[in-house]
């Protein structure tokens, strides 16, 4: 069987693409990088929109991005089942184009802050979570100034009653977030978006202290075999 | 040429960090009389052309999908000058 | 009506504001005589920015020139002082490039964008090596920690830094925060960046080949910081009114975001012969930079620079220093490909001018011709002065007055939770939180660890290369305070501490970069403090067998004629061969010998101690002892290649005690160590070459004999374990207090 | 009850990215006919007492030191309704 080939979009102030593609390969997929003005996902079985700055985060972070060319194509295939993940940057993005409900907004703190976070996974009923155990908690790097996740009060009940807050913060709300929400998914399960980095944590030697990250990628190739 | 103001600020309901820390730092700097701040953004629009009905109609569409985030902004355009 | 050649030839008269200018009379008669003929407005405006003491070092010069005449012999150094930064052989076919500059005075007159584009700046150096920027840090000063002014300055240098880097996609590994009353008015922001590429890769600033073509490209240009290289650098702010205030740069990070990965591409695509950055003095800096050091001669029509602000004037033009903009010669058949990819990262670029073989450099605007100099004249062959110096009238008085009789405590306990609470030792975290240390995943290590880490394997995706196991490791220190007291001895502990802190990771030191912060070199005090420091970098850089590959001088830190204690800020690169068998900082698990490398003196001139507990500055430093560094570093770079190390942390500030606590604080594993002598000099004395190790017990005897061997001193005090930090007999302190007071001094300060 | 709004922009020498940012990004959205974009802040304070000589001179002075910073920014106070 060929590899899995995942995408790896690169807009214009992307920065954590070439350690997203690094955390595929580590997982013996293939990393096909996507660029942001192409009407082209070069028939991708999955998507990473990885953290960063796109367009400076001028405006709010992600509202320029949402419509770069790449996003004509994301948009149709991920409500058509494609697995899309956002983190930090690719989260505020698939917020902003309405993919995932609720918005991202300046952290409580008035400051960026990047620390090692402990989150516990609420749902492993996802593209991008099956490789976890219900419950789990375990440590993802958090770095961001706009991560405070917002929605209104019947979003939120209905994230909550559906089951589609995907990683809730413990040990400390880093943010403000709403009910400590670190991520969220779609209805159908197969786009999620958080602000920690599991792209972070999937080496001994580099970056967070942990390897947790590493199931967000097994699941993806979990979740490929399945199907 | 005209110029448009496009004012963007987040909805009531919405907590505003930003406004709150200046509401409490002013009673600390010797400020006295103010309940409450909100803060958002402004943006100033040259126009090439003049502020017609449809030029207008135009800003409020770039307000509604690009300036402002409505599920936690509200906006208001009106003509300056 | 415009000041172009021929109407200078013919109004040899007209008064001209070079005194405005920051240029002395002496200086202006020189371009005269030059140029055989008064200077035109633009050509004036680049002589008095090329020729400021800012970009033409006047005043240091003469001292600077020891680094390269008692530097080490080096085989890694590629590329030395000189270029706009210094590149060294890192093995496997890599070169780093890195250097470390102030932005002291925009960082006070509004912090936030005066140390954005502080950082922005020392990227830029470093991308036009050839280089990808992989990381920064960030060496800063601040005036007393509960100083009003610095509520302001603080947070917004930090924010700048912070917003600035991250949206750079840089790792902020390291840097220093130190608080001391006499940076109040004068805070120091010194920005580090750090760059690898291939050893076969360099880029240089120059501009051979006559036909080919001169690209400006990045951001357009506009009013920024007019005026600013040379009134912002050269002169005191309280000369300045308010109005005069130049305005402030204000940086894009986006934009120089999108400048790294085009220039890039355009280095992969082989496009450039020639590249320079604009930083202060703009284009005039550019053009004549680039111009002295290639063929000789440039034509530039000023018309095509592209302009935020359409009335901006050619002087204007020639000092806006504008962020994000880089000058490049190119090839004219490569020009097409060139602009392709400029265009496909969102970048400007527009021919401006075409190399030429005339040996001078002319301007045009609107077809009159605005300048017309030897480049040279103006890059290279500014005035340089002699700057008379003396000690000190109160040096004497100062080194006499010994910390011997300030009171010593009783409570040592107390004293260490005093002194783990203050300001300067306290931790950093509320600081390096908001700084992204993870980003593009090579860092190593970064803080608390004593020096930032990074791998190089993984750094140059899509490059074709041979797999290495090497990591590279940099260290910034600098203590104002010893320098006061003895600058001489004060820049060699500098380059110490921050060897040191290379070493105990387990790299090997290799070369040096320095940003020398001073007062006025007008006042033979300061000028004498700045002699004292080169010559004592330059011998302790020979002694250590590494060289100076560059760095940067500030002058004129001063309020009135009250100078900030001279502050020389040493970084260190080092290279560890395999970067999996790094040393983490402290205690690293239970059940691990602890053991204090180095001898330790009654020193405490300077000290952390006397300054919290007495708010005393006298005496003399301690002794810097360059062999018994040397050997430490030998023996610590040595173990780590075996395998012995399981955890390591350097001595400075607060000495053995703070040490110990941050050792602890590191994992949260404690530890319980007997001291051999007087408790007092033992835990507080802050003599240097001494490192605090951890290493398993069946590694102690090769360890203590590979120690034997190097003659540097060991001494074994206790193991690891526990959830407290004893020192038997003396006290004994939960590794949970500790941390409370430790964390909680910042967030008190500054919310 | 009083409400009175500070509009805070950045000097108009001085380079404002953002806006810069936005005016680029419009046309690839197929917005066309703006020339330029400046963007700035807007805060809307609620005074305890009426929006007299006293209390404007109050938010001036608010404007002045906290809310611009006029190193770099301008402001402008007006009340509303
Ligand atoms: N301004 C800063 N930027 C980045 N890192 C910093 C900064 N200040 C301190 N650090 C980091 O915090 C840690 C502790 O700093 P410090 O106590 O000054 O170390 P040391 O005393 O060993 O030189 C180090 O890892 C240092 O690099
Ligand atoms: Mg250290």
């Amino acid at each position: 069987m060929s590899a899995a080939r995942v995408g790896v979009v690169t807009f214009p102030g992307t920065l954590d693409d070439q350690d997203a593609a690094r955390a595929v390969h580590l997982v013996g997929a293939q990393a096909v990088p996507l660029w942001h003005a192409d009407h082209d996902l070069k028939g991708v079985d999955a998507v990473f929109l990885p953290g960063g700055f796109s367009y400076g985060d001028y405006l709010r972070c992600g509202a320029i991005s949402r419509f770069a060319p790449i996003m004509d194509e994301l948009i149709p295939a991920a409500g058509a089942g494609l697995p899309v993940i956002g983190t930090c940057n690719g989260f505020q993005i698939l917020c902003e184009a309405h993919l995932l409900p609720g918005a991202l907004t300046r952290n409580a703190s008035l400051h960026y802050v990047c620390r090692d976070q402990r989150v516990r996974i609420e749902q492993t009923a996802t593209a991008w979570t099956n490789a976890f155990d219900q419950g789990q908690e375990i440590v993802l790097p958090v770095k961001h100034g706009e991560g405070r996740y917002v929605a209104s009060d019947e979003t939120l009940a209905a994230l909550e009653a559906g089951g589609h807050v995907v990683v809730r913060y413990v040990g400390g709300n880093p943010n403000g977030s709403l009910n400590g929400i670190a991520g969220i998914r779609n209805e159908a399960g197969n786009v999620v978006g958080l602000m920690p980095h599991p792209e972070h944590a999937v080496e001994e030697l580099v970056g967070a202290p942990s390897t947790d990250g590493l199931g967000f990628f097994t699941s993806i190739l979990k979740n490929l075999v399945d199907a | 040429m005209a110029r448009v103001i496009v004012d963007v600020m987040l909805k009531p309901e919405i907590l505003d960090p930003q406004g709150q820390a200046i509401a409490r730092a002013l009673p600390r700097l010797g400020f006295s009389g103010v309940g409450a701040v909100r803060q958002g953004k402004r943006f100033e629009l040259e126009l090439e052309g003049p502020a017609d009905e449809a030029a207008l109609a135009e800003v409020r569409k770039m307000a509604e999908t690009l300036l402002a985030n409505t599920v936690i902004e509200d906006y208001t355009v009106r003509v300056t000058e | 009506m415009i000041d172009d050649v021929r109407r200078a030839a013919k109004t040899p008269d007209e008064p001209m504001p070079f005194a405005e200018l920051g240029m002395k009379a002496d200086e202006y008669a020189r371009v005269k005589e030059i140029l055989g003929r008064r200077p035109t407005g633009s050509e004036l405006a680049i002589y008095s920015v090329m020729w400021s003491e800012h970009c033409s070092y006047k005043s240091s010069k003469v001292h600077l020139k020891q680094f390269a005449t008692k530097a080490p012999k080096s085989e890694a150094l590629l590329v030395g002082m000189g270029e706009n930064a210094g590149v060294v052989d890192i093995g496997d076919g890599w070169a780093a490039t890195f250097k470390i500059e102030s932005h002291n005075h925009p960082s006070y007159v509004e912090p936030h964008q005066g140390a954005a584009t502080g950082v922005g700046g020392i990227v830029r150096d470093i991308m036009s090596m050839g280089a990808r920027p992989v990381a920064v840090m960030d060496a800063l000063r601040f005036g007393g920690a509960d100083a009003v002014d610095t509520r302001r300055v603080l947070p917004g240098v930090v924010e700048g830094i912070s917003h600035y880097g991250n949206c750079l996609g840089l790792p902020n590994i390291g840097g220093e925060v130190v608080f001391d009353p006499c940076y109040i008015g004068n805070p120091l922001v010194n920005a580090l960046c750090v760059g690898l590429l291939r050893k076969d890769q360099i880029k240089l600033a120059t501009a051979p080949g006559p036909g080919n073509k001169v690209v400006l490209f990045g951001a357009s240009t506009g009013p920024d910081g007019i005026g600013g290289a040379s009134v912002l650098a050269s002169a005191t702010f309280e000369d300045e009114s308010q109005a005069k205030r130049p305005a402030v740069q204000v940086g894009d990070p986006f934009m120089e975001k999108l400048l790294i990965e085009c220039c890039l591409e355009l280095y992969a695509a082989d496009v450039v012969v020639g590249i320079q950055d604009l930083g202060a003095a703009g284009v005039s800096c550019a053009t004549t930079e680039l111009a002295a050091k290639g063929t000789g001669g440039m034509h530039v029509d000023l018309t095509r620079v592209p302009l935020r602000d359409p009335s901006l004037r050619p002087e204007e033009i020639l000092m806006s220093e504008s962020q994000e903009r880089m000058m490049a010669v190119v090839e004219p058949r490569d020009i097409p490909a060139f602009m392709a990819i400029c265009e496909k990262w969102d970048v400007p670029a527009t021919v401006i001018g075409e190399v030429t073989d005339t040996g001078r450099l002319v301007m045009t605007w609107e077809d009159e011709i605005i300048v017309d100099i030897p480049p040279g004249t103006a890059a290279d062959e500014g005035p340089v002065y002699e700057r008379p110096y003396h000690e000190p009238a109160g040096q004497a008085a100062l080194n006499a007055d010994t910390p011997d009789g300030l009171a010593r405590p009783a409570d040592l306990r107390e004293t260490l939770l005093k002194l783990l609470g203050s300001p300067n030792l306290a931790s950093k975290e509320w600081v390096t939180s908001q700084y992204d240390r993870y980003v593009r995943s090579n860092t190593v290590l970064a803080q608390p660890a004593d020096a930032g880490m990074l791998r190089i394997s993984e750094t140059m995706a899509g490059v074709e290369h041979e797999p290495t196991t090497r990591g590279i490791a940099l260290s910034t220190d600098g203590n104002g305070r010893y320098a006061k007291l003895d600058p001489y001895a004060g820049a060699q502990l500098a380059l110490a501490e921050a060897y040191r802190n290379v070493a105990v990771t387990g790299a090997q030191p290799l070369a040096v970069t320095n940003c020398l912060n001073f007062g006025s070199p007008e006042d033979p005090e300061v000028m004498w403090q700045f002699a004292e420091a080169t010559r004592g970098l330059a011998d302790a850089c020979r002694a250590l067998g590494v060289p100076v590959t560059g760095g940067n001088v500030s002058f004129y830190n001063q309020t009135g004629s009250t100078a900030i204690h001279p502050t020389p800020v040493v970084g260190v690169l080092g290279v560890i061969d395999d970067v999996a068998k790094r040393v983490p900082t402290g205690f690293t698990k239970e059940g691990l010998r602890v053991v204090l490398l180095g001898d330790t003196r009654e020193e405490f001139g300077g000290s952390e101690w006397a300054h919290v507990a007495h708010r005393h500055l006298g005496g003399l430093p301690p002794h810097a002892d360059l062999e018994a560094e040397r050997a430490l570093a030998t023996v610590l770079v040595e173990a780590t290649r075996r395998g012995l190390l399981a955890g390591s942390h350097d001595l400075s500030d607060g000495g053995l005690a703070v040490a110990l606590a941050e050792a602890c604080l590191a994992r949260g594993v404690g530890a319980s160590v007997t001291l051999s002598g007087e408790p007092f000099t033992d835990l507080f004395s802050e003599s240097a070459s001494r490192a605090l190790i951890a290493v398993r017990p069946d590694a102690y005897d090769a360890f203590a004999s590979l120690c034997g061997r190097h003659e540097v001193p060991c001494y074994g005090l206790g193991m690891t374990g526990g959830d407290r930090l004893v020192v038997e007999g003396v006290f004994e302190i939960p590794v949970a207090e500790l941390r409370e007071t430790h964390e909680a001094a910042l967030p008190a300060l500054f919310g």
